[in-house]
């Protein structure tokens, strides 16, 4: 019985690692190759042809760049206004505070799907389309990070932010200086979280750019895939490749905070 | 410099669901001196911890007023108080060292880094935590933070100090070692503090003055000898002293097989374990008429070492009598004991002290 | 208990740019939408004011109907299958040991990894002449499947790839949920002869129900937003029988140049994402009550 | 020992500042430099860009900057949010289809300006006006570079082996199709062709049928219908033809890569891939015009040139010298020659015959010739959501699931006329 499990576990693991695999391996094979022995899972030699083509097509690390810019002021921001919104929905008494909750609440249940008409017949003429503006604002908030920042902020204790007013600190002080670092695990899940998502977003850059200097990763490797002849597959997936190891790599590195951030909503 | 708190008709008042007011405070008027450590005590919920967080800034008062030296400081915000606080949890910064928790105050109101280090140091050394001042509160004992909590109070120098509680979190040896520090420390410092602790205890051994309180009024302000030895009123009696007072009630005795009142001056009479006397049965030579006198059985018996703490129950009524050593009636054995009439305090009926006459 | 604020304004101050982002990206966007879904516009000329005739296009081409069909079945899928498998997962995987742990990272993997890749890779992998899957059956003699060609076929193709993408999602859910059943009950239990079938089915998986509903609505909403996948492996055929909604107001804005007509479909996929969600807290409560209850 | 600070004010007004720094980064277009959009992959695109540098070594006072937009119609998506937001290219190419479209909102640029030389040396049949009916009351708004026609590609191995000859009529298509076709294990489809509306108009055309007529969109009436018949006919009845999975451009790939394999003995696909086709094959490729039903027809297909409106002029300047470069004999044959488009330049056309580029590449010969039986498409702003919304989306339907092809052409055209 063990032992069927642990077959069937090899073979769950050959299915969601195979794919990578396979992935890494066309990309070092030659057109050729693909087109006569394409089932054969090793590249006869290690051509890095695909990836030298990737990158000359491609502005390759202006995209990657330009996602980077991207997803980072996108996690930075969302931190950053996550804390003060957070603060005073968790800390501060006033009034309309229920009003104030609810309408985060309530942006939690709206994606980007359902707004992105609107939201790029807004922007549209405001000649925001192709700039970073446009690819960051719409996202400088996270409703889900709001709630879990305020979430973070319930267990911190009251004599504490006292403390800090009494120590003479300023309020912008007390949420950056104190408070942040208090719940830097919850601000750390949720900029990991964010930067993977955004790094990997497709959907909001395709309709946002149509320019070289300000287009992602993801919508310059979807482009790989010229049609109209035969699509050249070992360039795809170096782009591929390019476009993953990344992710793969910061993953690998901090798996355990991104399981946090996945986790974190199921559990609060 | 000298400072000097005084509280005028300060009353606070919460506003809880549907609008339900509690009153936390009722017209306190409280002076505290120069260089005085005056302790607030009080069971929970009577207002002492409102008291200190309307002087920190931390409440808004709903009437009255705050003078530091002068100075009405209801409107202005707790970071332009010179005022520091010493909170129960001691609310360090978990993320800074001990060094940077107690720098922060400083930092927070541009010092230099120099003499930021400089205050550090000596702050350190005075509440003796020289070489720990690189650690993270986590890193640190609970007497270690505290005294964290008390240099980064300290560092700053300020006018008044304020204590909420800062001993209840530690152990009963540590916290008897630490409040002998704290009041030489505040004795050294000569500063004006102003303490909060539900322990009267605590409150007896460190406070120059104590005021009692209870639901939102001041019971009585004195010395600490005075409040033990003529408590204004039956709710002090009580409260000050381990055990407490033994309170009888005038109305309550005849029904009390063993026990005999004599002069009756008040609805309610005290007196305090020590006072108790057992004399051997026969030897009772005093009036009968003067002070108290009980026959019952011992059900319980205490000792702690320098002291036994007797319990005597005359049916329906237990007393709790103070013998030295390990002296004293043994349990089940049937006993008399004697309060001398002039250790008697009598309360009426609104419990306040009926003074013996003169 | 809240603090007082050291001024009054100091909470809307540290609210506003949080509010404000979102009323502006999220809030004042769906009146938009509505008020446009009431107009005829191809964003080059003039909007004309149609009343309610997108709705009523949409509705009499049938289009809408077959729209929410196929997003529903492409849902149901996706759900039924990364959840029964997340759990067998879990379950399965909930263990010390490197070979554990390297599958479930394995398999979560492909949650980190963006959709975009996703979809390209296994384009690949499924290309109907030089894919892997289909030499690897033409290897094994089966008849190959048109996984993208076939109009019948292509939906359940995109809700597997769907399923390999998401179903490490479920997984560390229920594996988180698992954290929360006591190991002593369950050493309790074989004590008392249950074997791993009976341990499953009596304890785990009555303390997993909540976090079954969870994960189910989660990736219920997750699915409806599906887009990345359908634009890059089908655009939303064959025959359109892999358009699903988010695809479809894609399609309508950009490609049709219809923003009314994609208005009121935004206004419609609004409406069911709000059914969807009042379904979660509804499934969500009750199996709270249940819990509570049994 | 110090410990790091979590993220201050500082690093909040840094990420601010660097939100804006990047908001204004987008450059303004620089004095002569022409932003040039593009839809053409693989082998075009190489073509493409070399000319381009060609065009940077023979002059400075212009400089292009190519940027891939996807397909043709993701390169559409494209243009029309950057007509949207105010952020278009100074060049762009879009299908024949869309150009009234686009002309009847008002958003391209008149062309004149690029020359009565460059204009009386285009190719009549592939040229704005040739293309269009009623084009010659419009203004020019689009000229012609990488234009096509379907045409017939043939494995001239089998053919040899069968002694097939390409056909020249519906019925011919049938028989060839089936003479060619092999089932079990070396399965092989007869005759391939994506089940397309542009492959289709070529059979309304044979058929006798138009798209518009008296300025109602009829769809083809009966020749429609019979269009869309044969297919279903050698789909289902004859087993003979395979329809390739796959919307727009995939299907399309899907073909050449039966065709390529060997899996399909004869496909129809754009003139374009000529060059591809005969490079990649494994045998000699052959190509044929397609046949005819009551008569020879085709539709010409590919891109134009066009030019947002409102453009700076010396931004419009910029983009005409290139236009006008691009235009010329020398350029417009060597795009013909190497990709397998219609040289768009008749004097181009005349230097590839003379330097008897014809006769080493007879293909290219017939996707020529057969221009002479081009179909005009009709100039109505309609059609390109005639192509898009009612007949494209119903095509693949119908074939693939044999529906009553009347009443599937009724609804698309009641879908057509709503508009």
């Amino acid at each position: 019985m063990d032992r069927l499990v642990t077959v069937a576990l090899a073979l769950v693991a050959l299915v969601w690692v195979g794919p990578y695999l396979w992935m890494v391996a066309t990309s070092f094979k030659s057109l050729d190759e693909l087109v006569r022995a394409p089932a054969w899972p090793i590249p006869s030699r290690f051509r890095l042809d695909a990836y030298r083509e990737v990158f000359s097509a491609l502005p390759v690390w202006r995209y990657t760049l330009n996602s980077i810019v991207m997803a980072t002021l996108i996690g930075v921001l969302q931190a950053a206004l996550a804390l003060p919104a957070g603060y005073a929905l968790a800390k501060l008494e006033f009034t309309g505070k229920r009003v104030a909750f609810v309408l985060v609440m309530a942006c939690l249940i709206i994606p980007p799907q359902v707004t992105f008409v609107p939201v790029f017949t807004m922007l549209g003429p405001l000649g925001l389309v192709n700039t970073m503006t446009a690819l960051v604002v719409p996202f400088a908030v996270s409703a889900f990070g709001t709630f879990l920042v305020r979430q973070a902020m319930l267990s911190v204790p009251n004599e504490l932010i006292e403390a800090a007013r009494l120590d003479g600190a300023g309020e912008l002080t007390i949420i950056y200086r104190v408070l942040a670092p208090l719940v830097r695990p919850t601000l750390a899940a949720m900029f990991l979280f964010s930067f993977v998502y955004h790094y990997s977003d497709y959907f909001w850059p395709l309709m946002m750019t149509t320019d070289d200097h300000i287009r992602t990763l993801p919508v310059a490797v979807a482009l790989l895939r010229e049609q109209g002849t035969g699509v050249r597959w070992h360039i795809v997936m170096a782009g591929n490749v390019v476009l993953t190891m990344p992710v793969l790599v910061l993953f690998i590195v901090a798996q355990r905070r991104i399981l946090r951030a996945v986790t974190a909503r199921a559990l609060s | 410099m000298t400072t000097r708190l005084v509280l005028e008709g300060l009353s606070k008042r919460f506003t809880g669901r549907g609008a339900v007011h509690t009153e936390a405070l009722k017209k306190l008027d409280l002076e505290v001196r120069d260089g005085e450590l005056l302790v607030l005590v009080g069971p929970s919920g009577c207002g002492k911890s409102t008291v200190l967080r309307l002087i920190a800034g931390l409440e808004e008062p709903s009437e009255g007023r705050v003078l530091l030296d002068g100075e009405d400081l209801v409107r202005v915000p707790p970071q332009a108080r010179d005022v520091a606080m010493v909170f129960q949890g001691y609310a360090l910064y978990p993320h800074l060292t001990a060094a940077e928790n107690m720098a922060f105050p400083l930092e927070m109101r541009g010092v230099s880094k120099v003499e930021r280090e400089q205050r550090v140091r000596e702050a350190a050394a005075i509440v003796g935590l020289g070489d720990k001042l690189e650690r993270l509160p986590s890193e640190l004992s609970g007497g270690e933070r505290q005294r964290v909590a008390m240099g980064r109070a300290i560092v700053r120098r300020p006018k008044l100090f304020l204590f909420d509680e800062p001993l209840s979190n530690l152990d009963a040896k540590l916290r008897a070692e630490l409040r002998v520090e704290l009041v030489q420390l505040v004795r050294r410092l000569g500063a004006t503090a102003l303490y909060v602790t539900h322990d009267q205890g605590e409150a007896m051994t460190m406070a120059d003055r104590i005021a009692v309180m209870r639901g939102g009024e001041l019971m009585q302000l004195d010395t600490p000898r005075t409040i033990y030895e003529r408590p204004a009123n039956a709710f002090v009696a009580g409260f000050v002293g381990t055990p407490s007072m033994n309170m009888v009630s005038v109305a309550d005795s005849p029904r009390v097989a063993g026990l005999t009142l004599g002069v009756r001056r008040g609805a309610t009479c005290g007196f305090r374990p020590e006072s108790v006397r057992f004399v051997k049965d026969g030897a009772d030579t005093a009036n009968p008429t003067e002070g108290v006198r009980l026959e019952g059985r011992v059900v319980l018996v205490e000792p702690q070492g320098a002291e036994t703490f007797v319990h005597v129950d005359g049916e329906g009524f237990v007393v709790r009598a103070r013998v030295e050593g390990f002296g004293g009636p043994e349990l089940g054995s049937r006993v008399v004991a004697r309060v001398g009439a002039a250790e008697l305090h009598w309360f009426d009926e609104s419990g306040r002290r009926v003074e013996p006459l003169a | 208990m809240s603090l007082r604020p050291t001024r009054t304004f100091h909470p809307y101050a540290m609210l506003a740019p949080t509010l404000a982002v979102l009323a502006l990206f999220c809030l004042v966007p769906l009146g938009v939408a509505f008020h446009k879904s009431f107009f005829a516009w191809d964003l080059l000329t003039e909007p004309e004011p149609v009343g309610f005739g997108n709705y009523r296009a949409l509705l009499a081409s049938g289009e809408l109907g077959e729209l929410i069909v196929r997003t529903l079945a492409y849902s149901v899928v996706v759900v039924s299958a990364s959840l029964t498998l997340g759990l067998a997962l879990a379950v399965a995987l909930n263990r010390e040991g490197r070979f554990y742990a390297f599958v479930r990272s394995a398999v979560f993997s492909a949650y980190v990894v963006s959709w975009v890749a996703v979809a390209l890779l296994w384009l690949w992998l499924l290309d109907p002449q030089a894919g892997l899957i289909a030499r690897v059956s033409k290897g094994l003699g089966l008849t190959p499947v048109d996984w993208l060609g076939n109009p019948r076929v292509v939906l359940f193709t995109l809700a597997g790839v769907t399923v390999w993408k998401i179903t490490g999602y479920a997984m560390v859910i229920f594996l988180a949920g698992l954290q929360d059943v006591p190991r002593s009950v369950l050493e309790a239990a074989a004590l008392d002869g249950a074997g791993p079938w009976q341990r499953f089915r009596y304890i785990v998986w009555p303390l997993l129900r909540p976090t079954a509903t969870f994960v189910a609505t989660t990736s219920l909403i997750l699915s409806f937003q599906a887009f990345d996948i359908v634009r890059v492996m089908t655009q939303g055929g064959p025959v359109r029988s892999s358009t699903i909604f988010v695809y479809a107001i894609y399609e309508q804005v950009f490609v049709n140049m219809r923003v009314g007509r994609a208005s009121a479909l935004t206004v419609v996929f609004f409406v069911l994402l709000l059914g969807l969600t009042g379904l979660q807290w509804w499934l969500w409560r009750k199996s709270a009550d249940s819990r509570v209850a049994t | 020992m110090s410990r790091e600070r979590g993220p201050s004010r500082r690093v909040f007004a840094l990420g601010l500042g660097a939100l804006f720094a990047s908001a204004c980064d987008r450059p303004a277009r620089p004095a002569g430099e022409v932003a040039f959009w593009f839809s053409y992959g693989g082998n075009n695109r190489k073509v493409l860009l070399e000319l381009v540098s060609r065009f940077h070594r023979e002059q400075s006072a212009v400089r292009v900057v190519p940027t891939f937009q996807g397909d043709y119609f993701e390169g559409l998506v494209k243009l029309r949010t950057g007509l949207f937001v105010g952020a278009v290219p100074t060049i762009t190419h879009v299908v024949g289809e869309v150009v009234p479209y686009l002309a009847r909102a008002g958003v391209l640029e008149r062309l004149e300006g690029v020359g009565d030389a460059v204009l009386s040396d285009l190719e009549p049949a592939l040229a704005q006006f040739g293309t269009f009916e009623g084009a010659e009351d419009e203004p020019l708004v689009a000229l012609p570079f990488n234009r096509s026609t379907p045409i017939a590609f043939f494995n001239r191995t089998i053919f040899r082996e069968l002694g097939l000859s390409p056909p020249t009529t519906w019925d011919e298509l049938r028989a060839v199709a089936s003479r060619a076709s092999l089932v079990g294990e070396e399965a092989r489809w007869g005759f391939e062709c994506p089940v397309d509306w542009w492959f289709w108009t070529a059979l309304v055309g044979q058929a006798g049928g138009r798209l518009v007529e008296d300025g109602r969109i009829t769809l083809g009436g009966e020749p429609g219908a019979r269009a869309l018949e044969l297919w279903q006919a050698m789909v289902h009845d004859d087993r003979t033809m395979r329809s390739p999975p796959g919307r727009d451009f995939n299907a399309w790939e899907a073909s050449n890569g039966d065709f390529l394999a060997g899996r399909a003995a004869m496909i129809w696909t754009s003139t374009a891939f000529v060059r591809y086709l005969e490079e990649n094959a494994s045998f000699p490729v052959g190509a044929a015009p397609l046949p005819g039903d009551v008569r020879r027809a085709v539709p010409t297909g590919g891109t134009f040139f066009v030019m947002p409106k409102g453009l700076p002029a010396p931004e419009r300047e910029a983009g005409l010298a290139f236009l006008r470069w691009m235009m010329q004999p020398q350029q417009a044959s060597e795009w013909a020659r190497r990709t397998g488009y219609m040289p768009v330049s008749q004097a181009g056309r005349r230097e590839l015959e003379a330097t008897g580029f014809f006769r080493e590449h007879p293909n290219f010969k017939v996707a020529v010739d057969q221009l002479s039986v081009a179909q005009r498409w009709p100039w109505a702003p309609e059609l390109f959501r005639v192509q898009r919304e009612a007949v494209q989306p119903r095509l693949e339907a119908a074939v693939s699931e044999r529906l009553d092809v009347r009443k599937v052409l009724a609804e698309a055209r009641l879908v057509a006329e709503a508009g």
